[in-house]
């Protein structure tokens, strides 16, 4: 009949969206409104067009951050290099791939409820939703690595400086003269050399180093970036992240401030491009978290593949930003 | 003065009366007037919200123009707010009053009462659907704004007031607490206002493309759409690419106020001789971002004004649209160039002067489409059968308005000159004239039009005329004489420029100026009184009280649930008025066509 | 004859406009409230450039209310009798001859204005900043080379919101902002230049007639903005080098050390 | 205008590449335009086209891919010294890694010309954006003030930091020595 050819035009959308199946959403008693037809638009869904128009709201969201960071990071002068601020670029080739397999298995979980495979279906959308877990899990420890050496885009908490001047100095020697911190350099000193491993007996001659030499009244640039460099070494070539070990490192009731030249931009538009991606992550989380308590067969098909082309964009942006940050 | 029959002869169609509404236990009232999911319920929520921010925006607008004009004088009714100063306003206050008005009217008013209200009202209803795509994403943009409305609602109420940086909102001034003490809460409230205004923007942009792909009536092609709709669609779009990015920004902003990132705040600046913190980013890459979508934005403003008008126009000319396809071809290029001339916003920001050469032949291009649109507007009058009901009135002056607003766009397209009146008021008259006396000319047309299919009753023409002559002579008087102080050099967001010698001499007429305001603001009394009278009291509508050819009109009025209560199938465009050979002097979209009728299909 | 008084009535409310527009324009220039006293070598231009758009948007909106008028006279419904309106969806030749005249005029004046822009914002003089102006809130702080004429040397002189210069000479200023953004705004010198800080953005111009003018915060910059006031001196060059010998000299009396810390 | 001087009642001169020969004037003939379309909704899903085996392949090539973006920061990289030619090279397989994704995940292989009209302007408008930010944004230290210069990180800043870690480490040589 005419009009049935019509409601699969329109119907054929509500797939996985039950936000418009007629009468059924409006509440109370309108059910039966007159049943209309429509002139046949795209050859698409409703809910896939809603997500494409969905996902290029996105793209001009990420276009604008990605767009500042680039612009930001090659108008600066000075970049920190990926292992002055403590990137690992293994972990994040890691987390790459493991977007790339969650991309793989929702693909995987749309083809099974295609062919009615429910419980495969369901098992696929496990492994995507443990696989995107274990993506913020990893991001988690970055994040922690970031924050253990005082890198925060956060005001009172971060550490960081652009680079070792008369501000840097007078900021160590405030943080030397903390009470808190007097104490425990108090203790340091009270306690014996056997008392002690290497690195601290190590540590406390460079922390008496330092102590003298920005207290000096005659100090150079020079004498100031020796101060840095022993409170965080910036290492000079890749690979060699492992062995910065600083004052900070060996003491960690120090929490001196550091320098990293032009990581305070870093770490601005690092923990914005990565939380807003993270963030992404979690509500694509979300949704498949929700999916699983549906019988994944053809019925939900549609929802799946909305689901799907959400996280693929939500990978899409990954493969842009691993690049972009780790290995720039 | 001519009346229009509220009996439509041409009513006589199948129908059943309307979707009789049958008693309701009451626990279902919110879900039908509250949370609902109708897309009609929804547009009138949007159109009832708007319109009270806009009497409180107006309200701003007059306290901004009495300290305009007498500054430092006591101020009636707010001034017991400041007793401490002596009745007067503080300039922290002023600041703040200016930067909420335009706050209120562009995001609260302006563009949620166009693509909100009249845009969720009549989508369905134009292209012949039950209802939109997604209707309870639809209740959530019309919720997403309540927190916004919150948000900039409590701001005034908060330490230190609202935002008070200027609706554009420029850092280092907004990213830095320090620097404006008289914004601490208020400004990161405004943002958190702005994301939630973006998110509801959004959801609805998305909703309402889908819907018009999707879901016209059979035979509702898209060059069969009437102008409003083609309006909405590009305005969707619109929004839709240009609001994420704002949103992105506005999020950086609120990083940059809150936690301290960068990135709208170089090294080394001082606030009170004080170093501002570590920094690293560019003053301008917000005011690049923040245009991007600003400029779009413009359009948004007043894009689905222009469909709407083109609609009530062609009702009341009853005559076609003339050049159907290069109006919508023009929306489509003003969308489209209203992408790459955000730069003109910032010809002497600092910008590169080399981008601002670019930026300055792509914004002189944009005169084309905005000129074709006068110019067949005009043509749409000519030769018509012009009938003057107060909806025909404003949008009359909607085109004789934009013709001003138009115009003075290119005296600051040109670099040059621009040089000399930018951020003077012959800037707030250009885009008054724009915005004012266009789209809200437009939006009064439009409410006076659709009145009828939203309540079922008419509104009292007599008073509605009265509305218009008023306002139109109050805002002429306003806004025009702005110019004329632009020329003069006179700066904006200046809380007393008398006492510099260049402008000593323009107090007598920021005075006249604030009378015509206050009587701007006055006369919509008429107008609240109308409406609401109206509402309940006002004589019944019939389905088609204009006899005008949309889809809207063969549904009841107000329509049911579900809008139609007969398939509408679409034969022809929207404009067919006067056509030959036929007895009746329009022909619906929806009426089966007669042998021997020529009409030329557009 | 029904009711053809409203369309009459209606159609000289919009008659009005025009009429009106022109007349507030007419009268404008001869109440004084016009175009402030130019005194700036390159003002000519920008106010040759708006006065020719003055004219082109005036001529186009004199047509364009004229014909709005003219078209809603003529067909008021009332005035037609049993007259249809013309059946017309458009036509092809009127569009494109409306396309086309306004993209040529278009293209006309944004190639037409270049040059102007070019030698107000992009050819800068090749010369020392004569004066460094740093806006913060909310006061002009100038700093003037000294004698050596170069800025950031210990001789400079300071100043605040007292802008000297001097006339029919090559003026090139060094525009900072130390806080927010401002706007250096000289309406009679038709300049304008944002102040944007961590930016050195510089500003020229040639002043051709001495006097007093104010100069002007353009930009939104805090609650004070309004009274970010500053004057600009325009004198002839013995004036101002003796202005600047005194300035000097006061500046040696009350401060004996150099103020080369204050940036 | 210019495009169907369809006669008056003719339906559907649809839009979005469906056919125009619905029957004149009857609305019963309508649907018949609409069955095609109804039909591509439908062809859409069916098992025409990705399959394991592709998903599979794609995979591979996702993650040869993504080596190779991390081989730039191998000690075996060439071109070291020359950072231009890894980011050139990053971005092209990041590209490249998209455009497989775009294609086969999310299907857009199989899609119809919607596709393009969708996605291409966002993209356009996307790194017009970028590219506009460039001259101001992207070259910060154009017209940068003497006393930004001076809080700004500078490369020889962490030439002074590596200075300083080369002076302390001989000195921690020279101590174990000694």
């Amino acid at each position: 009949m005419s009009t049935s050819a019509f409601a699969a035009g329109s119907d054929f959308a509500d797939g996985g969206h039950h936000d418009h199946s007629h009468g059924d959403d409006h509440g109370g008693d309108h059910h039966g409104h007159l049943k209309l037809q429509y002139q046949p638009g795209l050859p698409l869904t409703k809910g896939k067009l809603i997500m494409w128009l969905f996902l290029s709201t996105e793209i001009m969201f990420f276009a604008a951050l990605l767009g500042s960071y680039v612009v930001l990071r090659f108008g600066a002068l000075q970049w920190p290099k990926p292992h002055h601020v403590h990137l690992s670029e293994p972990i994040g080739a890691f987390n790459t791939f493991v977007l790339i397999c969650s991309s793989v298995t929702v693909v995987l979980a749309l083809e099974a409820a295609k062919v009615n495979k429910s419980s495969l279906a369901k098992t696929w959308m496990m492994i995507t939703l443990a696989l995107g877990s274990l993506f913020l899990g990893v991001k988690a420890y970055e994040y922690q690595a970031k924050f253990s050496h005082g890198i925060y885009p956060v005001k009172p908490m971060g550490l960081v400086y652009e680079k070792p001047d008369l501000y840097y100095a007078s900021a160590v020697r405030a943080r030397l003269s903390d009470p808190v911190v007097l104490e425990e350099i108090a203790a340091l000193d009270a306690k014996s050399e056997t008392e002690m491993n290497a690195e601290e007996i190590a540590g406390r001659k460079s922390l008496a180093e330092v102590k003298r030499l920005v207290n000096d009244p005659a100090q150079e640039a020079f004498d100031i970036a020796v101060v840095a460099d022993q409170i965080m070494p910036l290492p000079a070539d890749m690979g060699s992240h492992g062995g910065s070990h600083g004052l900070n490192d060996t003491f960690s009731w120090l929490q001196l401030p550091i320098v990293i030249p032009g990581g305070n931009m870093w770490a601005s538009t690092y923990f914005l491009l990565t939380g807003f991606h993270a963030v992404h992550v979690i509500v694509g989380l979300i949704v498949f978290a929700i999916l699983l308590t549906y019988n994944l067969g053809p019925a939900t098909a549609g929802m799946i593949e909305n689901a799907g082309l959400y996280w693929h964009f939500v990978d899409l942006v990954w493969i842009f930003l691993f690049p972009l940050l780790y290995l720039f | 003065m001519s009346t229009v029959t509220h009996s439509s002869p041409g009513e006589s169609t199948t129908v059943a009366p309307a979707s009789a509404a049958k008693p309701r236990p009451v626990s279902e009232f919110l879900s039908t007037y509250v949370f609902s999911k109708d897309h009609k319920v929804i547009g009138l929520q949007f159109l009832f919200s708007t319109l009270v921010w806009f009497l409180i925006g107006g309200l701003l607008a007059l306290a901004v123009r009495w300290q305009v004009a007498w500054p430092w004088s006591d101020v009636p009714v707010l001034g017991k707010l400041f007793a401490q100063e002596g009745g007067q306003m503080s300039p922290e206050f002023y600041t703040m009053l200016f930067t909420m008005h335009a706050t209120v009217m562009i995001f609260l008013v302006i563009i949620p009462i166009l693509a909100g209200a009249f845009g969720n009202f009549l989508i369905p209803l134009m292209i012949g659907a039950d209802d939109m795509a997604f209707p309870t994403l639809n209740m959530l943009s019309y919720w997403f704004m309540w927190p916004a409305f919150i948000a900039f609602g409590a701001s005034f109420f908060v330490e230190g007031g609202a935002a008070s940086s200027g609706w554009t909102s420029y850092p280092p001034l907004t990213t830095n607490p320090a620097a404006s003490p008289g914004s601490g809460m208020g400004q990161t409230l405004w943002l958190i206002g702005l994301t939630f205004v973006g998110v509801s923007s959004m959801l609805g942009s998305v909703n309402y493309m889908t819907t018009i792909i999707l879901m016209r009536a059979p035979g509702m092609t898209m060059f069969r759409l009437p102008m409003t709709i083609w309006a909405m669609f590009i305005t969707a779009l619109l929004q839709a690419f240009a609001l994420p990015v704002l949103t992105a920004a506005g999020f950086m902003q609120l990083f940059d106020r809150s936690i301290g990132t960068g990135f709208f705040s170089p090294e080394g600046s001082m606030i009170n001789n004080e170093l501002t913190g570590a920094g690293g980013g560019q003053p301008l890459l917000w005011q690049h971002l923040f245009w991007f979508y600003s400029h779009p934005a413009v359009y948004i403003m007043i894009l689905p004004a222009m469909g709407m008008v083109s609609d009530i126009m062609t009702c009341f000319a009853r005559k076609p649209l003339f050049g159907y396809r290069p109006m919508v071809y023009s929306i489509a290029g003003i969308a489209g160039l209203g992408f790459i001339v955000w730069g003109h916003h910032m010809f002497i920001s600092g910008m590169n002067p080399a981008l601002g050469m670019t930026f300055m032949v792509s914004t002189m291009m944009i005169a084309l489409p905005s000129a074709v649109k006068t110019f067949n507007w005009l043509g749409t009058l000519w030769g018509g059968r012009i009938q003057f009901t107060t909806a025909m009135l404003f949008s009359v002056s909607f085109v004789s308005m934009f013709i001003i607003g138009g115009l003075s766009g290119i005296f600051m397209a040109a670099t040059p000159v621009d040089i000399f009146i930018h951020d003077t008021y012959f800037i707030v008259a250009h885009f008054h004239y724009v915005l004012f006396a266009g789209t809200a000319m437009g939006v009064w047309g439009a409410i006076y039009f659709w009145f009828p299919k939203m309540f079922g009753r008419t509104m009292n023409e007599f008073w509605g005329k009265v509305h218009f002559f008023l306002t139109f002579i109050f805002l002429n008087g306003t806004f025009f004489t702005m110019h004329i102080l632009g020329a003069v050099g006179f700066p904006r967001r200046l809380a007393d420029a008398y006492h510099y010698e260049t402008f000593h001499h323009l107090q007598p007429m920021n005075a006249f100026m604030t009378y015509c305001a206050i009587g701007m603001v006055a006369c919509q009394a008429i107008f609240a009184a109308n409406f609401f009278w109206s509402m309940f009291y006002g004589p019944k509508a019939g389905r088609n009280p204009w006899n005008s050819n949309g889809l809207e009109w063969t549904a009841p009025s107000p329509p049911g649930h579900g809008n139609f209560d007969v398939q509408p199938i679409v034969y022809r465009g929207p404009y067919e008025y006067s056509v030959p050979g036929c007895e009746k002097d329009h022909l619906m979209q929806t009426d089966p066509p007669v042998e021997g009728m020529v009409v030329a299909a557009h | 004859m029904r009711n053809r008084l409203a369309g009459i009535f209606w159609s000289i409310l919009f008659l009005a406009v025009p009429v009106l527009g022109v007349g507030v324009f007419a009268i404008a220039p001869s109440i004084d409230v016009w175009l402030p006293k130019d005194v700036s070598s390159h003002g000519k231009e920008i106010d040759s450039l708006f006065y020719f758009i003055l004219a082109l948007t005036g001529i186009v909106f004199i047509v364009t209310e004229m014909l709005l008028f003219w078209f809603i006279w003529k067909y008021d419904a009332a005035a037609r009798g049993d007259e249809k309106a013309t059946y017309i969806h458009g036509s092809h030749t009127l569009e494109v001859i409306w396309t086309i005249i306004p993209a040529v005029t278009m293209l006309f004046l944004a190639i037409y204005q270049m040059n102007a822009w070019a030698d107000m914002k992009m050819r800068r003089p090749v010369m020392k900043p004569t004066v460094e102006v740093v806006a913060r809130q909310f006061e002009w702080r100038l700093r003037y080379p000294g004698p050596d004429g170069d800025l950031g040397t210990p001789d400079d002189l300071f100043l605040v919101n007292d802008l000297h210069v001097p006339v029919d000479e090559d003026i090139l200023i060094q525009l900072k902002s130390m806080d927010v953004l401002h706007s250096f705004f000289l309406p009679n010198l038709r300049m304008k230049q944002d102040a944007v800080p961590g930016m050195k953005i510089p500003v020229w111009f040639k002043a051709t007639e001495t006097g007093q003018y104010d100069l002007v915060c353009a930009e939104l910059c805090g609650w004070g903005h309004y009274k970010m006031k500053g004057r600009i001196t325009i004198e002839s060059r013995e004036d101002y080098d003796a202005w600047l010998e005194a300035k000097y000299r006061e500046q040696e009396a009350t401060q004996p050390e150099p103020m080369d810390e204050i940036l | 205008m210019s495009n169907s001087d369809a006669p008056n009642g003719s339906s559907s001169s649809a839009d979005a590449g469906s056919s125009e020969h619905g029957p004149r004037t009857t609305p019963g003939g309508l649907p018949e335009t609409a069955a095609p379309a109804a039909a591509v909704v439908e062809a859409s899903h069916d098992e025409s086209h990705g399959g394991l085996r592709v998903y599979v392949a794609v995979f591979v090539a996702l993650c040869v891919l993504t080596t190779m973006s991390f081989f730039t920061y191998s000690p075996l990289w060439p071109w070291r010294d020359e950072p231009q030619v890894g980011w050139a090279f990053m971005m092209a397989v990041s590209c490249t890694k998209a455009m497989l994704v775009v294609l086969f995940f999310m299907h857009v292989l199989w899609e119809a010309n919607w596709k393009y009209v969708l996605t291409i302007p966002a993209a356009m408008m996307a790194i017009f954006l970028a590219i506009m930010l460039v001259p101001d944004i992207g070259y910060r230290s154009r017209m940068v003030s003497q006393e930004r210069l001076l809080y700004m990180a500078r490369p020889s800043d962490e030439a002074l930091m590596h200075q300083a870690g080369t002076a302390a480490e001989a000195k921690a040589g020279a101590e174990e020595a000694h």
